[in-house]
C-alpha cells in the first residue's frame, strides 16, 4: 500500500463498490500545454471561418460573432461532455477532465468549470487560475473547485510486460508480498535498464542469489521472479 | 345468533373480558402516573405507551427541553424495569452501547463486559449525534433483539424498548439517521411545545417548593411489572382486526407510494407497523377490536418517518406531516 | 543522500506528471524553499539598484541574467529536503559560498541560454560533475528528458510574462479612479518611479515562478534517474537486504554508504556504453573515467575509516546506459495567430444568406414559442407542478364508498328489518347506517366527504346537528355499527328491532311537508 | 494463487470487459461486437472486476496487472456512474417550472441584485436628465456623439438590412451574454465581481436614458429599448443572484467546508444561469430583429414591450406553483 506521508500525485477515491481507483491528477505544465494546443485550434477556426464569412459581409460578421462567443465559452464544454472530457489539446496531452469522484463529468459540473474560466482569467492571463492550480491540494483552479471537478492523466491501457522466458526457480528463503512485488518489477523492467545497472541492482541481495556474481545473478533472481509470478517450466 | 359472515383476522387465543379489563385499568394507571411527572402532552404519552404495547421502539423528535427524556424515565419508573440511558455524542463508540470483551489477567480469559443495551428501557438521547457506525450499533441491536460481542450472542430479556430522542436535523452537529434505519422504529413522535395551560402547569411544577431546575420523577409510582407488560403486549396482539379495517391501512401505506410528493413511499413494513400501532392504539381506547379510527390516529407517527419527500416538493417547502392529513383526505374510509 | 528516507513516491512516472511532482515538492516545503529564494534574491534586487543607480532599466536584465545563480539555493534546499534533511539557516548561510561558486562562470555565459537549463542544472549542483564527464553525462540523461524540459522552460517563461500582466492589472483594477494616475503612467519607463514599479512587478513575477521552474526542473531530473537506475527497486533491495543480513550490520552500512558516495559527487552509477547502440563512444572518456575510477576506488581502500573500505570492496565498475523509445508530438510550426479580416462586400450572397438566417431564426422562435404553448395546453398542470398531479388514483377514492348523494329510501328501516330476519345482521346495520349518513347529508347539510371514518362522522355530527335526539340516536347506531362490523358482535334481537323501528323517526320526511 | 495463473485464468473475462468498454466508449463500434458482454452483464462483471483489482493488490501483484485492472475499473466506473443525458423535453420542463421556482427560491437575493441594478440606473438617470453635462464623467465625448447619432430623430424611414441586423445579433449575443456569464464568475470574487457588474451596467444605462432624454431623443431611445428591455435587464439581474450565491457561499458557507459550499452554490448558480442565457438570448433577437425595425409604429413597439415586462413578471411569479 501507498505510504501516506510520501509525496505523490494521485488521489485515491473509494468508489461504492468498496474499492479504491486511483487518478493521476495533472498539474499546471500539461495543462498550460493543453490550452495552448486548444487556443490554437480555437482560434485556427476562427480564422478559417472568417476566410470564408467574408463573402458574407455583414452578415458574415454576426455569425462570425456567434461563433466566436461558441467557441469561447462552449467549445470546452461540448468536448468534455461528449467526447470523454477532454477537448483536443487535453486529448492529444492524454488529460481528462473528470468530478472528484471519477464520475465523467456532467453538463452542471461542465458549465460551472468553463464558465468560471473567466474569472481565473482574472486579472490577466490566468492570474488566479495558476495561483489556485500551484496552492490548491489536486491542481485545481477555481472554476475546478466550484464544479467538484480534476483533471487527471488518461493513459492508453498499460501493455503487459512478458518476463523473459527461461527457468523459474523458489527464492531461497521467505519473501514479504512487498519483496516479492519487487523482485517481479525488477524482472519486468529487465528491457528498461541496462545490463550494468541490473547486475549492480541484483549484487545487493547477495543473499539471495547465493553469492553469485554479475550475469548469473540476475539471471538467478529472475528465475526467482518468474517462479514468484507462478510460471514454472 | 348468526355466525360472522365475514372472516375475522383474529387468533384463537382472544383475550377474555377480565383480561380486557385488567388491561384498561392497567393502560389507564399508567397514564395517570406518566402524567404525574410529564404535564400536557397527552397525546405524546399515548403514542409512547401504543408503541410499549406494540413491542415497538420509538424516536421522539422535538427541541431541547421538551421533557423527552423525562419521558422515558417516567415510563421505566411507572414500569419498575431496568432502565439504561445513553447519552450519544460524536466520540460514542459501538462498544460504549453494546459491551465489549475484556481479557482478565488474573483469570486469563476474557469477559464479556455488557454494555448499556442490556436492560428493559434504553434512553437513547439525542440519537443523531453520533456517527452512523453507533447509530448503527444500536439499531442492530433494536432489530435483532440480541448482542453479539466476540462472536457470542447475548439474547436481549423482553420486553425490550428503546426510545431514541433526537434534535430536529436542521441543528448543527447532527448525523441524520439512514432512512432503511428508521424503518426499524415503530413510531415517531414529535413533540411540540405544550400549550399556555400546560406549560403554566409545567413551569409552576417545576418552580413550586423545590431547589434545582430538574423534574423529579419521586411522583411517579410503579404500577406495573415486567410481567404484566409482556401480558399487555400479548392482549394487544391478540385484538380483534376485520378485514376491512386492515385492507384500510394497507391501502394508506400503499397510497404513499403513489403520491408523487414522496420520493419513497412505506413499504411493506409500514403497513405492519401501521396495523400493529393501531392494535395498540384500540387497545388504549378500551376496546376490544380494531375500528378505522385506530388507524387513522397511527398514520402520523407510524408513516412519518418512512417517507422520503421529493426533491421538488422538498424545495418548494412542503412537509410530510400535512402530506398524511392529504393523504388520509384522499383515501376513503371503510364504512360499509 | 538517504535513499531510505526520501519524501516522495519514486516510481517510473511520465514527465509531466514528474513536474507535477515538482510543483508538490514545492506545496510541502513552501516555507524553507522561498525563504532561501528571498534570502538571495531580495538583497541582490536592492543591490542592482544600488549599482546601476540612474540606469534602473538594466536591472531586470541583469536580473534575468543571474538567474542561474539565484536558482541554486531553491535546488539546494528542494535537494537536501527530499532526503530528509531540511536545511537550517546557518548551513544554508555557511554553504551558500560554494554554492554560488561551482561553476558559476559557466553558468553564467554559454550555459546560460540552454533551454533545458531546470533539468541539467542537478547534474552540476548536485552530482557535482563537470567538463567531459558532465557532457557524456547529460547526453545519456538527458536524450528522453530534454523535451519535456525545454517545454517547461517555454511554459514558466511565459507563465512569467503573464503573471507581470495580471499583477499590472490588478493593480489597475485595484486603484480607485479619483487617484489621479492613469495606469500606462506607471509602464512609463521613462519615468524612474514607473521604472521602479516594474522592476518590482517583474520581480515578483520571477519570484512566483522560479522556485517552481527549479523544483520541476529537479523532479524531471529524478524521474529520468528513476526510469534508468530503478531507484525504487533499489530502496526495496536495500530493505531486504538489510533484512537478510541482520546478523552483519555491515552490509547496511555498505549500502548507505553506496549512496552517500553517489550524492557526493563520484559516479558509482555512472554511464556507460550500450555498445549496441552507442559506438562512437570516444575512448579516451572511457579512459578518462576509469582512471578516476580506479583513484577513487584506491583513495577509498587506503582509507582508515572501515565504512570507506567496505565501500571500495563493494564498489564495481557502474557503468550504465539505456535507451527509451518515445513518441511525441512537438509543433512543426506556429500557425499566425488569426486576423480577422473585416467584412467589404454586400452581394447578393450576403444578403440573401442574412435574410435566410433571418427568417430561420424568426421561425425558430415561433416554433418554441408553439411547442411551449403546445405543452401547456396539453398538460395545463405543468405551470402548476411538475409532474402531473396524479395524486391519487380513482379506485382508491372509491373503494368501499357509497356516495351519500341521494335521500334514503324511506321504506330502509323495514328493509333493514328484513335482513336482520334472513340471517344477515351485518347487512341490515350497514344499510341503516348508509341510510342515516345520506339523511345526515342531504336533509342536514352534512359535508359527509368519502374519507371520513365513523368517528369522524360522528364528531361532525355533534358539531353541526342541533337535534338532541337525532345525535343520540346516531351515536347509538354508531356504536351497534362499529361493533358488528369490526368486532362481529351484532346487537341481540331487542336493539335491533329498536334500531329499524326508530330510524324512520328521525330520517324519513313525513308526506306534505317540503324536504 | 500467483500471479501468472490469476492472469491466465481472467485473460478471457479481461478482455471480454475491454472490449465491452471500448463499444461502450463508442471507440470501435463493430470490430469486437461480438466479443464484448451483453449490457445486462456488465455491472456483474464490473463487480467481479472490482474483486479482482482488491484481490490483486492485497496479493501485491506486480505494478502493470495493477495499472491494467485499475484503468479498466475506472473506465467502467465512468461509464456505469455517467450523470443520464437530458433531453429536449426536460429542457422545455426546466424553462417552464423549474427555472421560475429556482427564481422564488433566491427570492431575497433576486431583490437585492433588483436593487443593486435598478436603483444606481434610476438615480443616475434622473441626476444625468438634471445636469447633462455629467455624462462626461463616464463616457469620452465621441461616445457620446455617437450615442446621440445613433438615437437621432429623422432617421425613421431608413430601415437597417438584414445583414446589419445578423451582424447586431451576433454582436449582442457575444457581449451581452459574455457579460452574463461574467457577471456570474465574477461573484466568485466574495460577490463583488457580480455586484460590481450590476452596479456598472445600471450607471451606465441610467447614463445613457438620462442623457437621451434630456436631449429629447425619446421616441427613437424609448422605443428601441422597450422590446427587449425586460429579458435583457432581468436576464442581469438573474446573473447577478447566481454570481451573489457564490460569493454567499464563499463568505458565510455556514456549516459545511468552503469549497462544498462553493460546490452546492454553484451547481444552484448554474441552473440559473441556463435560464439566464435563453433570457439573453431572446433579448438579442428582439433587440437585433425587433426593436430595430423603425417602420413598426412606437405604439405597438411600447406595446410589445409592456408585453414583456408583463409576461416576464408572470412567468418568474406563477410559472411552477403548485395548485393551492
Amino acid at each position: 500500500m501507498p505510504n501516506p506521508a510520501l509525496l505523490d500525485t494521485v488521489r485515491h477515491v473509494e468508489t461504492p463498490e468498496g474499492i479504491t481507483l486511483k487518478l493521476r491528477v495533472a498539474g499546471p505544465m500539461a495543462r498550460a500545454l493543453a490550452w495552448g494546443m486548444d487556443s490554437l485550434i480555437r482560434y485556427g477556426a476562427l480564422w478559417g471561418l472568417s476566410m470564408g464569412l467574408v463573402l458574407l459581409g455583414w452578415a458574415g460578421l454576426g455569425v462570425w460573432l456567434i461563433t466566436l462567443f461558441l467557441l469561447e465559452w462552449f467549445y470546452p464544454v461540448v468536448f468534455e461532455i461528449y467526447a470523454d472530457g477532454a477537448t483536443p489539446g487535453k486529448k492529444a496531452l492524454g488529460l481528462q477532465v473528470v468530478l472528484a469522484n471519477g464520475a465523467p463529468v456532467d453538463w452542471p459540473a461542465a458549465l460551472i468549470r468553463n464558465l468560471l474560466r473567466a474569472v481565473d482569467f482574472l486579472p490577466a492571463f490566468y492570474g488566479f487560475g495558476v495561483v489556485a492550480l500551484l496552492v490548491s491540494r489536486d491542481f485545481q483552479r477555481l472554476g475546478d473547485l466550484a464544479a467538484g471537478t480534476l483533471v487527471i492523466y488518461r493513459d492508453p491501457p498499460a501493455k503487459p510486460l512478458a518476463l523473459p522466458p527461461g527457468p523459474a526457480l523458489p527464492p531461497p528463503l521467505p519473501l514479504s508480498a512487498a519483496e516479492q512485488q519487487e523482485l517481479i518489477a525488477f524482472a519486468e523492467r529487465g528491457s528498461v535498464l541496462n545490463p550494468e545497472r541490473q547486475e549492480e541492482l541484483a549484487a545487493l541481495l547477495a543473499d539471495c542469489t547465493s553469492g553469485l556474481r554479475g550475469v548469473a545473478a540476475v539471471e538467478r533472481l529472475r528465475a526467482h521472479a518468474r517462479w514468484l509470478v507462478g510460471e514454472r517450466t | 345468533m348468526n355466525a360472522p359472515s365475514d372472516a375475522i383476522s383474529s387468533t384463537p387465543a382472544a383475550p377474555s373480558d377480565d383480561q380486557l379489563s385488567w388491561a384498561w385499568d392497567l393502560l389507564q394507571n399508567l397514564r395517570d402516573a406518566i402524567g404525574q411527572a410529564l404535564i400536557g402532552q397527552q397525546a405524546v404519552v399515548d403514542q409512547t405507551l401504543a408503541a410499549l404495547c406494540a413491542a415497538g421502539h420509538v424516536l421522539v423528535e422535538g427541541a431541547p427541553g421538551l421533557g423527552k427524556t423525562l419521558l422515558a424515565r417516567a415510563l421505566a419508573t411507572s414500569v419498575a424495569a431496568r432502565f439504561a440511558r445513553i447519552q450519544f455524542t460524536a466520540d460514542l463508540m459501538p462498544s460504549d452501547v453494546t459491551g465489549h470483551a475484556l481479557y482478565n489477567l488474573r483469570d486469563e480469559r476474557f469477559e464479556i463486559r455488557r454494555g448499556p443495551v442490556f436492560c428493559h428501557f434504553l434512553l437513547a438521547d439525542e440519537i443523531n449525534r453520533a456517527p452512523a457506525k453507533t447509530q448503527a450499533a444500536l439499531l442492530e441491536v433494536m432489530q435483532e433483539g440480541q448482542v453479539t460481542i466476540e462472536g457470542e450472542s447475548l439474547p436481549l430479556p423482553p420486553p425490550f424498548m428503546t426510545l431514541a430522542t433526537q434534535n430536529p436535523i436542521e441543528q448543527e452537529g447532527t448525523y441524520p439517521l439512514p432512512e432503511a434505519q428508521l424503518d426499524r422504529f415503530l413510531l415517531k413522535i414529535q413533540i411540540d411545545y405544550p400549550s399556555p395551560e400546560e406549560e403554566t402547569a409545567l413551569v409552576r411544577s417545576v418552580t413550586g417548593g423545590r431547589v434545582g431546575d430538574t423534574l423529579d420523577l419521586s411522583r411517579v409510582r410503579p404500577v406495573a411489572d415486567v410481567a404484566a407488560v409482556l401480558e399487555l403486549q400479548r392482549i394487544a396482539a391478540h385484538l380483534r382486526l376485520d378485514d376491512a379495517v386492515l385492507n384500510y391501512a394497507v391501502r394508506l401505506a400503499a397510497t404513499t407510494r403513489a403520491m408523487p410528493a414522496f420520493a419513497i413511499g412505506a413499504g411493506p413494513r409500514g403497513g405492519i407497523a401501521l396495523v400493529r400501532a393501531a392494535r395498540a392504539q384500540a387497545l388504549l381506547n378500551g376496546r376490544d377490536f380494531v375500528t378505522p379510527d385506530d388507524v387513522k390516529a397511527m398514520v402520523k407517527p407510524a408513516l412519518r418517518h418512512r417517507l422520503t419527500l421529493a426533491a421538488e416538493y422538498e424545495m418548494e417547502g412542503a412537509r410530510v406531516d400535512a402530506l398524511l392529513d392529504e393523504l388520509l383526505r384522499r383515501v376513503a374510509a371503510p364504512r360499509v | 543522500m538517504r535513499l531510505d528516507a526520501v519524501a516522495a513516491e519514486l516510481r517510473p512516472r511520465n514527465s509531466w506528471e514528474a513536474t507535477d511532482l515538482g510543483a508538490t515538492m514545492l506545496r510541502r516545503w513552501p516555507g524553507p524553499v522561498y525563504r532561501a529564494w528571498f534570502a538571495l534574491a531580495l538583497p541582490l534586487f536592492v543591490l542592482l539598484h544600488l549599482l546601476c543607480w540612474g540606469h534602473w532599466w538594466l536591472v531586470p536584465w541583469l536580473l534575468w541574467w543571474l538567474k542561474p545563480l539565484l536558482d541554486r539555493a531553491p535546488l539546494y534546499v528542494l535537494g537536501h529536503a527530499l532526503f530528509g534533511d531540511v536545511p537550517d539557516r546557518r548551513r544554508f548561510w555557511r554553504e551558500l559560498p560554494d554554492l554560488l561558486r561551482c561553476q558559476a562562470l559557466a553558468a553564467l555565459t554559454w550555459r546560460r541560454f540552454d533551454p533545458a537549463r531546470s533539468f541539467h542544472v542537478p547534474v552540476t549542483q548536485l552530482e557535482g560533475l563537470a567538463g567531459k564527464v558532465r557532457r557524456r553525462r547529460l547526453r545519456d540523461l538527458g536524450q528522453p528528458g530534454r523535451g519535456p524540459a525545454v517545454w517547461l522552460t517555454v511554459i514558466c517563461a511565459h507563465l512569467e510574462i503573464g503573471l507581470d500582466l495580471a499583477l499590472i492589472a490588478l493593480a489597475w483594477m485595484l486603484i480607485p479612479d479619483f487617484v489621479d494616475l492613469e495606469w500606462y503612467e506607471l509602464l512609463d519607463d521613462a519615468e524612474p518611479w514607473g521604472q521602479l514599479w516594474l522592476n518590482a512587478v517583474g520581480f515578483c513575477g520571477m519570484s512566483l515562478v522560479e522556485p517552481f521552474y527549479v523544483a520541476a526542473g529537479f523532479a524531471l531530473y529524478l524521474n529520468r534517474r528513476t526510469w534508468l537506475e530503478a531507484w525504487d527497486l533499489e530502496l526495496g533491495f536495500r530493505r531486504l537486504a538489510a533484512r537478510l543480513a541482520q546478523t552483519r550490520p555491515a552490509a547496511v552500512v555498505v549500502g548507505l554508504a553506496l549512496g552517500a558516495a553517489l550524492w557526493v559527487g563520484q559516479p558509482s552509477v555512472g554511464f556507460a556504453a550500450d555498445a549496441a547502440s552507442d559506438g562512437d563512444l570516444e575512448l579516451d572518456i572511457v579512459k578518462m573515467r576509469c582512471e578516476q575510477w580506479r583513484t577513487r576506488v584506491a583513495e577509498l581502500a587506503d582509507s582508515t575509516d572501515p565504512v570507506q573500505r567496505a565501500l571500495a570492496e563493494t564498489l564495481r565498475d557502474p557503468e550504465l546506459r539505456a535507451c527509451v523509445v518515445e513518441e511525441r508530438w512537438r509543433w512543426r510550426d506556429r500557425p499566425e495567430r488569426p486576423a480577422v479580416e473585416k467584412p467589404v462586400a454586400d452581394g447578393a450572397l450576403a444578403r440573401g444568406f442574412a435574410a435566410g438566417v433571418e427568417y430561420a431564426l424568426w421561425f425558430a422562435l415561433g416554433l418554441l414559442a408553439a411547442v411551449a404553448a403546445w405543452r401547456l395546453w396539453r398538460q395545463p398542470v405543468t405551470l402548476r407542478g411538475r409532474r402531473p398531479r396524479r395524486v391519487l388514483a380513482k379506485p382508491a377514492l372509491t373503494l368501499g364508498r357509497n356516495d351519500p348523494t341521494a335521500p334514503p329510501a324511506a321504506d330502509l328501516g323495514e328493509a333493514a328489518w328484513r335482513l336482520w330476519t334472513a340471517g344477515q345482521p351485518r347487512e341490515a346495520l350497514r344499510a341503516l347506517y348508509q341510510g342515516s349518513l345520506a339523511g345526515l347529508a342531504t336533509r342536514h347539510g352534512l359535508p359527509v366527504s368519502p374519507s371520513a371514518t365513523e368517528e369522524d362522522c360522528l364528531r361532525l355530527a355533534a358539531a353541526r346537528l342541533n337535534d338532541a335526539k337525532l345525535l343520540e340516536f346516531f351515536r347509538r347506531l354508531t356504536r351497534v355499527w362499529q361493533a358488528t362490523a369490526y368486532a362481529h358482535r351484532p346487537p341481540d334481537e331487542t336493539g335491533a328491532r329498536a334500531l329499524c323501528a326508530e330510524w324512520p323517526r328521525h330520517f324519513v320526511v313525513p308526506a306534505g311537508s317540503s324536504p | 494463487m500467483k500471479q501468472r495463473p490469476f492472469e491466465q485464468r481472467h485473460a478471457a473475462d479481461w478482455r471480454a470487459f475491454a472490449a465491452t468498454l471500448d463499444r461502450l466508449e463508442r471507440r470501435k463500434p463493430d470490430r469486437n461486437a461480438a466479443a464484448s458482454l451483453p449490457m445486462a452483464e456488465f455491472p456483474a462483471a464490473y463487480r467481479r472486476l472490482c474483486q479482482q483489482l482488491s484481490i490483486a493488490r492485497a496479493r501485491r501483484y506486480s505494478g502493470p496487472l495493477l495499472d491494467r485492472l485499475n484503468q479498466l475499473a475506472l473506465r467502467a466506473h465512468q461509464q456505469l456512474y455517467r450523470a443520464p443525458r437530458q433531453h429536449g423535453r426536460a429542457a422545455l420542463d426546466f424553462l417552464l417550472v423549474d427555472f421560475p421556482r429556482r427564481v422564488r427560491a433566491d427570492a431575497r437575493l433576486f431583490w437585492l441584485c433588483a436593487a443593486l441594478l435598478y436603483l444606481p440606473l434610476l438615480g443616475m438617470g434622473v441626476a444625468v436628465h438634471q445636469s447633462p453635462e455629467l455624462i462626461y464623467s463616464l463616457l469620452s465625448p465621441e461616445s457620446v456623439i455617437e450615442i446621440e447619432e445613433n438615437y437621432a430623430p429623422g432617421q425613421e424611414a431608413v430601415d437597417r438590412a438584414a445583414a446589419d441586423d445578423l451582424a447586431m445579433f451576433g454582436y449582442y449575443i457575444h457581449n451581452n451574454i459574455g457579460i452574463g456569464f461574467r457577471t456570474f464568475a465574477g461573484g466568485i470574487l466574495l460577490g463583488v465581481g457580480a455586484a460590481f457588474m450590476l452596479l456598472f451596467n445600471g450607471v451606465f444605462i441610467g447614463a445613457i436614458s438620462g442623457y437621451l432624454t434630456a436631449r429629447g431623443h425619446i421616441e427613437t431611445f424609448y422605443t428601441f429599448v422597450a422590446g427587449h428591455g425586460a429579458f435583457e435587464l432581468t436576464g442581469i439581474v438573474l446573473a447577478g443572484v447566481a454570481g451573489l450565491k457564490l460569493g454567499w457561499a464563499v463568505v458565510a458557507p455556514g456549516r459545511r467546508r468552503r469549497t462544498d459550499a462553493l460546490r452546492r452554490a454553484a451547481a444552484e448558480g448554474v441552473r440559473l444561469m441556463i435560464g439566464v442565457a435563453a433570457l439573453l438570448v431572446l433579448a438579442a433577437f428582439i433587440e437585433a430583429f425587433w426593436s430595430s425595425n423603425r417602420a413598426v409604429p412606437a405604439a405597438t413597439k411600447y406595446a410589445v414591450g409592456g408585453a414583456g415586462w408583463l409576461s416576464m413578471i408572470v412567468y418568474l411569479g406563477w410559472a411552477g406553483r403548485r395548485a393551492p
